[in-house]
C-alpha cells in the first residue's frame, strides 16, 4: 500500500475511479480530488498495487478505471453476455482505422480494395469505437476516422503504441500510404 | 504454369462456384487468396503466376456464365495489360514503369494481409465484456455546479460613484432653475446705467416681474458680479454706505 | 495480500464481487467460485486487506460488497466553478454594504433610491462577500448586513478603511461632477 502523504490521495483516487460512471481523465480526476500536483506518479502506484489482485486500476487511451483482471472472466461470464459478432469487413475496417488513423474513406477503400459500405462505419461508431476526426486539409476536405479511448478500454490497450505488431508493420512500410522504393521485387517468372 | 492446378483445387473443391464468388470481397481479396495458394511469403510472390491464376479464374467463371462484376473485369484487364508489359523487353521509357505496378500491386496484397491479421490479433485480445469487467451500476460522481461571482474592485468603485452622483443630481434636478448669465446682467446694466445719472441702489435696476425666487437670486448674482465687472472696465462706480447697506451704482463717464 | 492458494480464490471473490449489480451472499458467490469450502475467512482477510483503502470490502446482513470507504463521500462531489458577473444592482448594493455597514435593507433602498429585491444579497452572501450582522436595536428590529473577510480578501483590501472616501472618488472622476446641492449664496440684500 502507498504510505505517507500520499495514501489521503491514493484513497480519494480509488473511491472516485470506483464510483465513477466512465474511466476519467487526469483532468476530471483533478476536478474531484482538488490540485493536488501531479497524480500520474500515484496513480502508477495504485495501479501497481492492484496488480495481483483480481480488480485493477488501468490506464487506457488517458483514462483511468477499474476494472476486473482480463484472466478471471470465465468467472463473470454467465449466460448474460451475448457476444456481438462483427462482420469480417467491419473488423478490417476496425484494424484499418486503428492503424492508419486518422484516415479517410477513401483510403480505407484503397486498403481494402473494395468500396466500405455505410452501414460498416456505423456499426464501429455505435459500438463506441471509432469517431469522425476532422475533415482532411486536401482537396473535397474528406472526413477523417479514428479510434476511440473506449476503444482502447475494450481491447485493453493502453493507448495506440500497444497495437499488436504496430511497430513491424511500420518498420516494414506497411503503414505508408506509398509502397516504399526499395522494397524487392521478385517479379516472377521474368527474373528467375 | 503449376499455378492453374493448384487454384483449381479451392474453388473446385467447394460446392457451387457463385457461392465462392460471393465470398470475395473483391478483387483484391481474391488476389490474396489466389496469392496465399502460392504458399510463399508475399514478399516472394510471383507477379506473373498470381496474374495467370486470376486471369484463368475469371475465363472459367465466363464459361459457366456465371454473372461477374463489373470490378473483377477491370481488375482482369488491367492485369492483363501489366503481363504484357512484364513479358515484353524492358523499356526505360516505358510510362508507368511495369516494374512498379506490379510493386504497387503487392504492397497493396501485404497491406490487405497486415490489416486482416492485425484484426484477428485485436479479436484475439482480451475483451472488455467477456474477459474484463467494469461495475455494472457505478454510484455516479455528483457534480455540484458552483457559481463563482466575478466583480473588479473597479466596477465597485465605479458603482459607489453612480449612487453618490444620482442622488445629487436628482436633488439638483428638483431644484433647477432659469439663471440669468453674466454676459445678459452686464450687457443689461450696461444699457440701464447709460440712461441714469445719478447714485442709484443696484437693486432698482433689476426686472420687477421676478416672481421665481431663485431666478431673482440668480439675477441678483449676475447683476452684482456685472456691477463689480463694469466698475473694473472703468464704467462704473460703486458705493456702500455700511455693511449690509444698499449698493450704489453710478455710470462713469471720464 | 492475501498468500497461496486462496489467493486465487481471493482474486475471483474480487471480481466477482466487483462486477455484481447487487451484493451478493456466501451462496450466490459459491454458484460462481465452485465449491470452495467456506468462503468466510478469505473473504474477511480481503476486506481487511481492504480496510485502509478507499475501497471497503464489507458484509451487510450476510451479503457481501465493495463500497467506498464512508470517510471519503466528499470527493464523489465535484465542484465545477463557473464564472458570474455581479448584476449591476448586485454591486451597487455590494457597495453601499461597504460604505455604510452595518446597514439595513431600507437604508439599502434609500441610498440607492430603488428597492433592493432579497435575491440581490442572496447572491452576495453566496458570492460569500456579505454577512448578516444583528438586528438594529430599534422598532422592527431589521437586519443588518455587513461585509466580510472574503470580500476585503476579494478586493484586496486590508480593512474597510482602505476604500477611498469620497473626495478620492471625485478625484479619480468616479463622481458625477454636479455639484453639491447646498451652495451658500452671501448675496443676500434682498434675502437677509
Amino acid at each position: 500500500m502507498i504510505e505517507g502523504d500520499d495514501h489521503a490521495l491514493a484513497r480519494a483516487l480509488e473511491a472516485i475511479l470506483f464510483a465513477a460512471e466512465v474511466p476519467l481523465s487526469l483532468a476530471e480526476l483533478t476536478r474531484h480530488v482538488g490540485e493536488r500536483g501531479d497524480l500520474v506518479p500515484t496513480l502508477r502506484a495504485l495501479a501497481q498495487s492492484y496488480a495481483p489482485r483480481g480488480i485493477n486500476l488501468v490506464e487506457r487511451g488517458g483514462r483511468w478505471q477499474f476494472q476486473t483482471a482480463p484472466d478471471l472472466g470465465h468467472h463473470l461470464r454467465s449466460n448474460r453476455e451475448t457476444v456481438k459478432k462483427l462482420s469480417r469487413a467491419a473488423v478490417e475496417t476496425l484494424a484499418v482505422i486503428a492503424y492508419h488513423e486518422p484516415v479517410t474513406r477513401p483510403e480505407i477503400e484503397e486498403i481494402r480494395g473494395v468500396a466500405v459500405s455505410g452501414g460498416t462505419i456505423d456499426v464501429l461508431m455505435e459500438a463506441g469505437w471509432v469517431r469522425p476526426a476532422g475533415r482532411r486539409e486536401t482537396p473535397g476536405r474528406p472526413l477523417q476516422y479514428a479510434t476511440t479511448p473506449e476503444f482502447l478500454a475494450h481491447f485493453n490497450l493502453v493507448s495506440r503504441r500497444d497495437l499488436p505488431g504496430l511497430a513491424d508493420l511500420k518498420a516494414a512500410g506497411l503503414l505508408d500510404r506509398e509502397p516504399p522504393r526499395e522494397l524487392p521485387l521478385p517479379l516472377g517468372g521474368r527474373e528467375e | 504454369m503449376n499455378g492453374t492446378a493448384e487454384f483449381d483445387q479451392p474453388v473446385r473443391a467447394a460446392a457451387p462456384l457463385i457461392l465462392q464468388l460471393g465470398s470475395w470481397e473483391g478483387p483484391l481479396d481474391l488476389l490474396l487468396t489466389l496469392a496465399r495458394a502460392q504458399k510463399v511469403d508475399l514478399a516472394q510472390i510471383s507477379i506473373l503466376a498470381l496474374v495467370d491464376q486470376y486471369l484463368d479464374f475469371i475465363r472459367e467463371a465466363k464459361a459457366l456464365s456465371l454473372e461477374l462484376a463489373a470490378d473483377y473485369l477491370v481488375m482482369a484487364a488491367w492485369l492483363a495489360y501489366l503481363k504484357s508489359l512484364l513479358l515484353l523487353p524492358k523499356d526505360p521509357e516505358a510510362e508507368p514503369d511495369p516494374a512498379e505496378m506490379a510493386l504497387k500491386l503487392q504492397f497493396q496484397l501485404q497491406r490487405l494481409e497486415a490489416m486482416r491479421e492485425a484484426g484477428q490479433r485485436l479479436l484475439a485480445r482480451p475483451q472488455l465484456g467477456w474477459d474484463m469487467f467494469r461495475r455494472p451500476n457505478p454510484e455516479g460522481l455528483a457534480e455540484e455546479r458552483r457559481a463563482v461571482y466575478e466583480c473588479s474592485y473597479f466596477e465597485l468603485l465605479s458603482a459607489y460613484g453612480a449612487i453618490t452622483a444620482r442622488r445629487n443630481k436628482s436633488v439638483h434636478v428638483v431644484r433647477r432653475r432659469p439663471v440669468m448669465a453674466l454676459d445678459e446682467a452686464m450687457e443689461r446694466l450696461e444699457h440701464l446705467l447709460g440712461r441714469s445719472l445719478d447714485w442709484t441702489e443696484l437693486s432698482r435696476f433689476l426686472p420687477n416681474d421676478l416672481a421665481d425666487e431663485s431666478y431673482a437670486r440668480s439675477v441678483l448674482a449676475s447683476s452684482f458680479v456685472a456691477a463689480l465687472e463694469l466698475t473694473r472696465q472703468g464704467k462704473a462706480t460703486l458705493s456702500q454706505g455700511a455693511a449690509f447697506a444698499p449698493i450704489l451704482v453710478k455710470a462713469r463717464h471720464d
